[in-house]
């Protein structure tokens, strides 16, 4: 074992490893965030702590992330290069593993252009490949950017996100071998619906071996509504929705699309299952995290393996 | 003694149609009024923003650029150009504090000897309308207090 | 150096062309022999000349307004030096022989002085009943001239109407009333005559069943053009007669009194009908309002011109214009509402339809009068059957006598482009029996040398014409010309009368020279009219002719203002101030002219290269003819036959004879152009030649494109595939070559429009149909046992050709029609063919199984080349890869570029006939540049100031003929033989480094401040 | 180039408002490539200073001049016979050229009449996109010839990112994904592999990040 992360363990052994998600709160009450993450508790492997998500201000993602820790949940500590510089980042790093947080994912980050904060000034000192590097290199070489040597070493089982569904898509395996390279252990995808697309991605990930090199958990989004559906299809960048997804969302009368909704996300669990390489599930239900346990459950992903 | 106050306008018009459908509402008596002023451009691609700014600059109280119906142009596309120049002089004017519609991009044909006339009418009288322009000549003439 | 003969030989005396007939044809054929310096007598019977075209509203398929694009023209004719123009005039008789005839021609009185008559209108005003008007509807348009631009600018009047001429002379100010003015015989010695008396439009008031001529709403596409247009009688504005309302639905018969078997038709295609009720279509939706419903009623849609497919597409895409393949019977009138009811049947429907419509056009065709065969006879010329003057197969333009050539629909039915390739291809057969005026001046030498007047303070002198009481009677040109004397600079000021008179003039020249005026302001009319009259009254008083300005006091002032009097006065004060103001800042310019290289580069060695080349080398003008094949001849030595049957080997096989052969003409085969340089009237072009690709160089004043297209062979219906498949083209050499394996077919197959009006080659190849019928006919002849089935879209057999095509039918063969929906399929099946196609007439699917299947595949445009050559020369092309010439309407032999013409196929699909047509019409404009000894290029050109230039590019990228570019110098230079002088570079430089030469910013300015003067 | 855009009238009108008499500069290098600073604006806005204020009541003396290029002094220096008649000067130049005023006049307010906003190259008249930043180390080598840092959104050195769509970026579906021009561009040079090469952290100091900067060449300089 390269760290103490339940979550490197977890898929260490062999199991379907599962995580979530919780967005920080815009506002200083702690409570909010333990009340999400409990929610949670027994059903997935680790929750991710979001970092100044759609570049909208939050309660920073480490100290979510301990808030998380002290009540037991596993966090995964977020980390987008947007916002700070490399000295931020690497004092942040250490700050949140002094507290245990001994799980991250290393991220670009939305450009401020999307939040509510678009005059501000996007760092970017280094992108998310580079975030990986310098996190593998404190662990692995105990030193800082600058070349010195850290006094006690962060040891951070280190993430990033892959989105195989972006353009131009031939790209898409050399940027998680680029990743891999970099010394990522695992990793989150975007939200999957066009299950072939991503079918293919993963054969050129196999084809590659780099499934062996990284443990990739499928990114798992339910949809409320049709209209969910066709907004994510229409207006977010990135997402690859097919039609038949849509059309079958909207075949249902509105009460029942929530329902269709986690249909159509077990269903894609069980498939998915059967693709060499998905080593774990990443569940993102966007404020809509009561229902986790309910697809974790119906995906027969239960119980949770106890380390 | 006051005289009513009569705008001066200053028309721009192209070689090919606009003056020639003038010369044909000549013809014809279609009547419009004197206010306006024709200067002939070979084409209103040749009109340059600075024309029309020291148009009113000198005292004019409205200026238009007339040329060619679109895809008529003579030499393709000088009156698109003229539109985007009138376009921008408006926006300039607005930024000064000057009322936008004393400028004004008009297209005819050669043969539209009516559409000169009532086109004639109708921006004399919206200029009249506005009064007289901040450095009118004419307003000044007229005796009158510089409005707008 | 050049060896030729020289072109200018002594004046010879009676060396005239005669050009019977001002319609476009005729002024085009004029215009052509007069810049080629010939002496020209253009007569017209009508009081004005234009023809048919000045009534039309717009002109497909550019939709542009008509009397914008013909009135360059016509003011040309008026200038013309070499020309004479005789209005009201016809001929009486024709004696002697090619190159001496004799002409009796009868001039009508006109009863007005046209070299007095102002145009004023006063006659018109007081006197409405007594002038001639427009034809057409009811006209309310308060002229008696045809149209604005009229030429010449005059009125005339209608004698029998007369009841008192004395109140007529004395409402005329200008004393142009001649009342005894009678008819004038004369007696013309000419060398040749070119006919273009054009045709007169089917009157379809004696059809019953189309209402007689009795139903208001019924109108003829001529009466329509006349509604919609902005000079016609409701000024422009679309309303139906009975009842003074926008129509809603608008309806079109085509084939009124064409194509017809019935008592009042003829039954030739007249060819332009179809595009003009498209055009009408079109212009009705996207002028008046996109809601009213145009239907067209048709036979076969007959868009067979360039682009004209493109043209119909765009009618049904993006007009919405109803296309229903159907010949109605009648028109039935609601007597109450005066709208009209028609019923029609259409191939896929089982029963009739009606529906009511608020007005019907009528598309009537051409027809000949009997008045022009009555002067067939006069001049001795045979007509063909249909009463059109008859002219060879390869001899497009030579009427049965020599010496008399012929253009335009009195030779057969033709839309203007073709009227203007024919009209310059008969002027330059009508050119070549008379030498070039050499004797005549040039221009230059009648002015005196030119004072230079840079160093002198400005000398301005102001004459305002009167022009009788239309300026004079408005306005005081006394008081007008006392403030004048006021204004700085002005030295002289005066009233002149009739500023345009002879007397005038010499007298303003007598104050020039006495007070030793540098700058002249004339009050008067229009520049556009009079402008070069008094610039050149400048010259001859030995000043720059840029150093006078026209303030146009009577159409820009007396006449819009008649009736503010005070007003008008006013005005006019402050537009002579522009003018005094202008002028002062006016720059002596001078127009750039370069000496012509007088050589010829033809491109492409086909029909059409090889009769433009002949033309000119006759006329001996050295010809270099470069083909990138081993052999001349082209597409056309495939071709045995014409529709007509005449021989083509033969003519080809005479014609390569006599090019290879000429003294004048150095033939390059085997040759490719790879560069080119300089400008108009002075361009080397590099090729590479013969078999070892030798480099040479050509010094040429003018280019003749005249490269060809390619024979279509689509990978389509199994043709290379199987042997029993192929092209008319194919099968022409064998029904010629090997008649015995065409008697043995029993079933044989067309397909029609095969690679054609397809996206990827959208347009119609224009010649397939006549292709196809020409060799069904003719294998009919080897065997008339044959079924022949022809599957088409639309049969195109437009003009006179329309007559095989009946006969086609008349002998049994089959005519299906086919929908691109719906093609037919030929099919292997092991031991034969077989053709599935669905027959709309029985309403069920046919197989037939054929011996041969016949592809109609038509042209390609040869891509490669035009786009190679378009690089080289700078050329444009058309969206299908064939050349685009300058304008389509009116230009269709010139390309944009100054001394590049076009010829034969490389401009569009056509016949044999058609590019020798071409061939020798791109010869005819080719010589109009090549017989001067200069190329003027005018003054009106963009000038770069270097030293304030910038560099950035705007220029070369804002002109609309990319003309400037950054020098090695690195500043813009702009070449002034190629700006046209719009100016917008002048506009856009953000540097304020160019000027355009005529219309200086100082000079704009100082008109500005002329009209704001006198308050500062 | 360096491209720049007009300021909005209302603030070069405050700048100005409290003088009479108004020396109003333009420059013939990059502002007059892109229109906005030439003698063609300097005119434009003389006439619309004066035009503004004549509708106060008040006239306003301006004059008029383009230099060859205000970043250098000699040209600049052509201005030492105006600059007495005037109360202020207004500068149409980017902010080099407002500066080497600035710096030559101390006497004189300087105003600049335009915001300076990139280095960027013209696609079309009219049209100017950024393609640099100076950020002094440069690495159109290894990427195609497509710069990340001026032309990423994120200025990503190892990108794209999720949110490159049909080649375009996500924040502007105006914007061409610089990643995917590179990725494009290196397929066509048959570099594909070289895009799974790790562009190591950059070192900013060549940037701005290092404080302003300077260039000395020794042998040009004495």
């Amino acid at each position: 074992m390269k760290t103490e992360s339940r979550l490197e363990k977890v898929l260490a052994s062999g199991a379907l490893a599962v995580t979530s998600e919780c967005g920080p709160p815009r506002g200083v009450v702690p409570d909010k965030v333990k009340e999400k993450a409990e929610l949670l508790r027994g059903y997935v492997d680790a929750v991710n702590v979001t970092d100044n998500q759609t570049a909208m201000v939050r309660m920073s993602s480490w100290a979510a992330s301990i808030l998380l820790k002290q009540i037991g949940i596993d966090p995964v500590f977020q980390m987008v290069t947007r916002d700070r510089n490399r000295l931020a980042m690497q004092a942040d790093i250490i700050g949140a593993y002094s507290h245990g947080v001994n799980t991250m994912l290393c991220l670009s980050g939305d450009h401020p252009h999307f939040g509510d904060h678009p005059m501000a000034a996007n760092v970017y000192d280094l992108d998310s490949v580079q975030l990986i590097q310098a996190v593998v290199k404190m662990r692995d070489e105990g030193k800082f950017q600058g070349g010195k040597d850290i006094d006690h070493p962060p040891k951070m089982f280190v993430g990033a996100a892959a989105n195989p569904f972006a353009d131009p898509f031939e790209l898409r395996v050399m940027r998680l071998a680029k990743k891999v390279r970099a010394g990522v252990d695992f990793i989150q995808t975007q939200c999957i619906y066009n299950l072939d697309k991503f079918a293919r991605w993963m054969d050129g990930v196999c084809e590659r071996g780099l499934h062996e090199k990284v443990h990739i958990l499928a990114g798992i989004t339910p949809m409320k509504s049709a209209g969910m559906a066709r907004y994510m299809k229409n207006r977010v960048p990135g997402m690859d929705v097919p039609d038949d997804i849509v059309k079958r969302m909207e075949g249902v009368p509105k009460e029942k699309q929530p329902e269709e909704g986690i249909k159509i996300a077990v269903e894609s669990i069980e498939r998915l299952k059967e693709m060499e390489g998905v080593h774990g599930f990443h569940i993102m239900a966007i404020e809509w995290e009561e229902k986790v346990p309910e697809i974790v459950e119906k995906a027969g992903l239960l119980p949770r393996p106890e380390i | 003694m006051t005289k009513a106050f009569e705008p001066e306008i200053v028309a721009f018009c192209c070689h090919y149609c606009a003056y020639t459908a003038a010369d044909m509402a000549g013809s014809k008596r279609l009547s419009y009024p004197a206010n306006v002023k024709i200067i002939r451009v070979p084409c209103t691609g040749k009109v340059d923003p600075i024309h029309i700014m020291k148009a009113l600059h000198k005292g004019a109280d409205g200026v238009y650029v007339a040329g060619c119906l679109e895809g008529d142009c003579h030499f393709k596309t000088g009156n698109i150009r003229a539109a985007h120049r009138v376009r921008r002089v408006q926006a300039l004017l607005e930024e000064i504090g000057w009322d936008s519609r004393r400028v004004e991009m008009i297209t005819m044909s050669a043969g539209m000897g009516e559409r000169f006339a009532q086109t004639a009418r109708e921006f004399t009288e919206k200029i009249r309308e506005l009064g007289p322009s901040p450095v009118s000549r004419a307003g000044q003439e007229a005796g009158r207090q510089a409005v707008s | 150096m050049q060896e030729y003969n020289d072109i200018y030989t002594e004046d010879q005396g009676n060396q005239a062309v005669l050009v019977i007939g001002g319609g476009m044809g005729g002024i085009r054929a004029a215009l052509d022999l007069a810049e080629s310096r010939r002496d020209v007598v253009l007569i017209d019977k009508s009081y004005a000349i234009g023809g048919l075209m000045t009534q039309l509203d717009r002109t497909f398929p550019t939709n542009n307004c008509d009397l914008c694009t013909i009135s360059p023209h016509l003011s040309e004719s008026g200038r013309q030096l070499r020309m004479e123009l005789k209005p009201m005039t016809v001929v009486e008789k024709v004696e002697g022989e090619a190159g001496n005839f004799q002409v009796t021609v009868k001039r009508m009185p006109r009863y007005i002085d046209v070299d007095k008559c102002t145009a004023c209108g006063e006659c018109a005003e007081k006197f409405p009943e007594w002038v001639r008007f427009t034809p057409g509807l009811d006209p309310r348009a308060p002229t008696c001239m045809r149209y604005p631009q009229a030429t010449p600018y005059a009125f005339s009047i209608d004698a029998e109407k007369v009841t008192d001429f004395d109140a007529l002379q004395q409402v005329c100010k200008a004393g142009a009333i001649v009342p005894d003015d009678c008819e004038k015989t004369e007696t013309l010695s000419v060398a040749s005559i070119v006919l273009s008396t054009g045709g007169e439009l089917f009157d379809p008031s004696v059809l019953d069943n189309f209402g007689g001529g009795e139903y208001a709403n019924v109108v003829t596409g001529l009466q329509y053009e006349r509604i919609m247009s902005a000079s016609g009688p409701t000024q422009g504005s679309l309303v139906r007669p009975s009842d003074n309302k926008r129509p809603r639905r608008v309806a079109w018969i085509q084939c009124v009194g064409s194509r017809g078997i019935n008592r009042a038709d003829v039954p030739y295609c007249s060819s332009v009908c179809c595009m003009y009720a498209l055009k009408e279509a079109i212009v009705t939706r996207e002028r008046f309002a996109d809601d009213i419903e145009t239907s067209i009623f048709y036979m076969d849609m007959r868009t067979f011109g360039k682009d004209y497919e493109s043209y119909l597409n765009r009618a049904v895409d993006e007009y919405g214009v109803n296309l229903i393949r159907s010949r109605p019977h009648s028109i039935i009138e609601n007597p109450e509402t005066g709208d009209l009811s028609i019923t029609y049947a259409t191939d896929d429907e089982l029963f009739h339809k009606t529906e009511v419509f608020d007005m019907v056009v009528l598309s009537t065709g051409f027809r000949i009068s009997a008045e022009n065969m009555e002067l067939a006879r006069r001049l001795g010329i045979d007509l063909n059957a249909h009463g059109f003057a008859k002219t060879g197969g390869f001899a497009p333009v030579a009427t049965s006598r020599p010496g008399i050539y012929v253009c335009g629909v009195c030779e057969s039915p033709k839309d203007i482009p073709e009227t203007m390739i024919q009209a310059s291809a008969a002027a330059a057969a009508a050119g070549s029996d008379t030498p070039v005026s050499g004797a005549a001046v040039e221009e230059e030498e009648i002015f005196a040398p030119e004072r230079d007047v840079s160093a002198e303070p400005p000398k301005i002198g102001v004459f305002v014409c009167e022009c009788g009481a239309e300026i004079g009677g408005v306005i005081s040109v006394e008081k007008l010309v006392a403030q004048a004397r006021a204004i700085p600079g002005v030295e002289v000021a005066e009233a002149v009368g009739y500023g345009c008179s002879g007397d005038s003039i010499s007298h303003i020249e007598q104050q020039v020279a006495g007070h030793g005026l540098n700058r002249v302001v004339v009050g008067g009319c229009s520049p556009r009219t009079h402008e070069i009259k008094f610039q050149d009254m400048m010259r001859r008083c030995g000043l720059n002719k840029y150093l006078v300005d026209i303030v146009n006091l009577r159409d820009q002032d007396t006449w819009p203002h008649m009736n503010q009097p005070e007003a008008a006065q006013d005005k006019a004060y402050k537009l002579v101030e522009m003018g005094a103001h202008g002028v002062s800042k006016a720059h002596p310019l001078a127009e750039h002219t370069l000496p012509m290289n007088q050589n010829v580069l033809v491109v492409g060695g086909g029909v059409a290269g090889m009769n433009s080349a002949l033309v000119l080398a006759d006329q001996g003008f050295r010809v270099y003819l470069v083909e990138r094949n081993a052999a001349l001849g082209g597409l056309a030595r495939n071709i045995r036959k014409t529709l007509q049957g005449e021989d083509v080997g033969a003519y080809m096989d005479e014609l390569i004879e006599r090019t290879g052969s000429h003294d004048n003409i150095q033939v390059l085969t085997r040759s490719i152009i790879v560069d080119h340089a300089g400008m108009p009237g002075r361009y080397t072009t590099g090729l590479q030649t013969g078999p070892r690709m030798h480099y040479m160089q050509i010094e040429h004043g003018v280019t003749i494109l005249a490269t060809g297209a390619l024979a279509h062979r689509p990978p389509q219906y199994l043709l290379g595939e199987h042997e029993s498949v192929m092209t008319q083209l194919d099968l022409d050499a064998q029904i010629a070559d090997n008649p015995e394996s065409i008697e043995k077919l029993e079933q044989v197959v067309m397909i029609q429009c095969v690679g054609s009006r397809e996206p990827g080659n959208p347009n119609c190849s224009r010649i397939c149909c006549q292709s196809a019928i020409k060799n069904a006919l003719r294998m009919k002849d080897i065997n008339p046992d044959m079924q022949i089935y022809v599957l088409y879209r639309d049969i195109r057999t437009y003009g006179f050709d329309e007559d095989y095509y009946r006969e086609a039918r008349k002998r049994g063969i089959k005519f299906i029609r086919y929908e691109t929906d719906n093609r037919p399929e030929v099919r292997d099946t092991g031991d034969g063919l077989e053709v599935g196609v669905y027959d709309p007439i029985l309403g069920r699917n046919l197989e037939i199984a054929a011996d041969r299947v016949i592809l109609s595949t038509g042209f390609a445009a040869d891509d490669e080349t035009t786009e190679d050559l378009s690089v080289l020369f700078h050329l444009t092309r058309s969206d299908d890869g064939y050349f685009l010439e300058d304008h389509v309407k009116l230009r269709p032999t010139d390309m944009s570029v100054r001394g590049f013409f076009l010829a034969g196929t490389a401009h569009s699909p056509k016949s044999i006939r058609e590019s020798i047509t071409q061939g020798q019409a791109a010869a005819g404009r080719a010589r109009s540049l090549l017989t001067s000894r200069f190329i003027n290029l005018g003054a009106a050109v963009a000038k770069v100031d270097g030293d304030k230039c910038a560099a950035c590019l705007i220029c070369v990228r804002a002109c609309p003929f990319h003309v400037p570019y950054i020098n090695a110098e690195g500043y813009s230079e702009i070449d002034p033989a190629l700006c046209h002088g719009c100016g917008t570079c002048a506009a856009e430089c953000p540097a304020r480094a160019i000027q355009l030469m005529q219309y200086e910013d100082d000079h704009i300015l100082a008109k500005l401040d002329g009209l704001f003067e006198r308050m500062n | 180039m360096i491209t720049a855009v007009r300021k909005p009238m209302e603030e070069i009108i405050a700048c100005v408002a409290p003088y009479d008499r108004i020396l109003l500069v333009g420059c013939n290098e990059c502002v007059s490539v892109c229109s906005v600073g030439g003698r063609k604006e300097v005119a434009l806005l003389a006439s619309a200073l004066q035009m503004h204020f004549l509708k106060q009541g008040k006239t306003m003396d301006i004059k008029e001049i383009t230099l060859e290029r205000q970043c250098d002094p000699e040209y600049v220096e052509e201005l030492v016979n105006l600059t007495d008649g005037a109360d202020a000067i207004l500068s149409m130049a980017c902010g080099c050229g407002v500066q080497t005023i600035a710096g030559r006049y101390r006497e004189k307010p300087v105003f600049p009449a335009v915001n300076t906003t990139f280095m960027g190259a013209s696609e079309r008249q009219g049209v100017w996109s950024e393609r640099c930043q100076g950020c002094g180390d440069c690495v159109l080598g290894i990427t195609g010839g497509i710069c990340p840092i001026a032309r990423c959104s994120k200025r990503l050195m190892n990108g794209p990112c999720g949110g490159s769509s049909n080649g375009k970026c996500e924040i502007d579906p105006n914007i061409d994904c610089a990643w995917q021009l590179i990725w494009d561009r290196l397929k066509a040079l048959g570099l594909e592999r070289r895009i799974e090469d790790i562009m190591e952290a950059k070192d900013w100091r060549t940037s701005r990040d290092g404080g302003p900067r300077k260039i000395v060449r020794e042998d040009l300089a004495s």
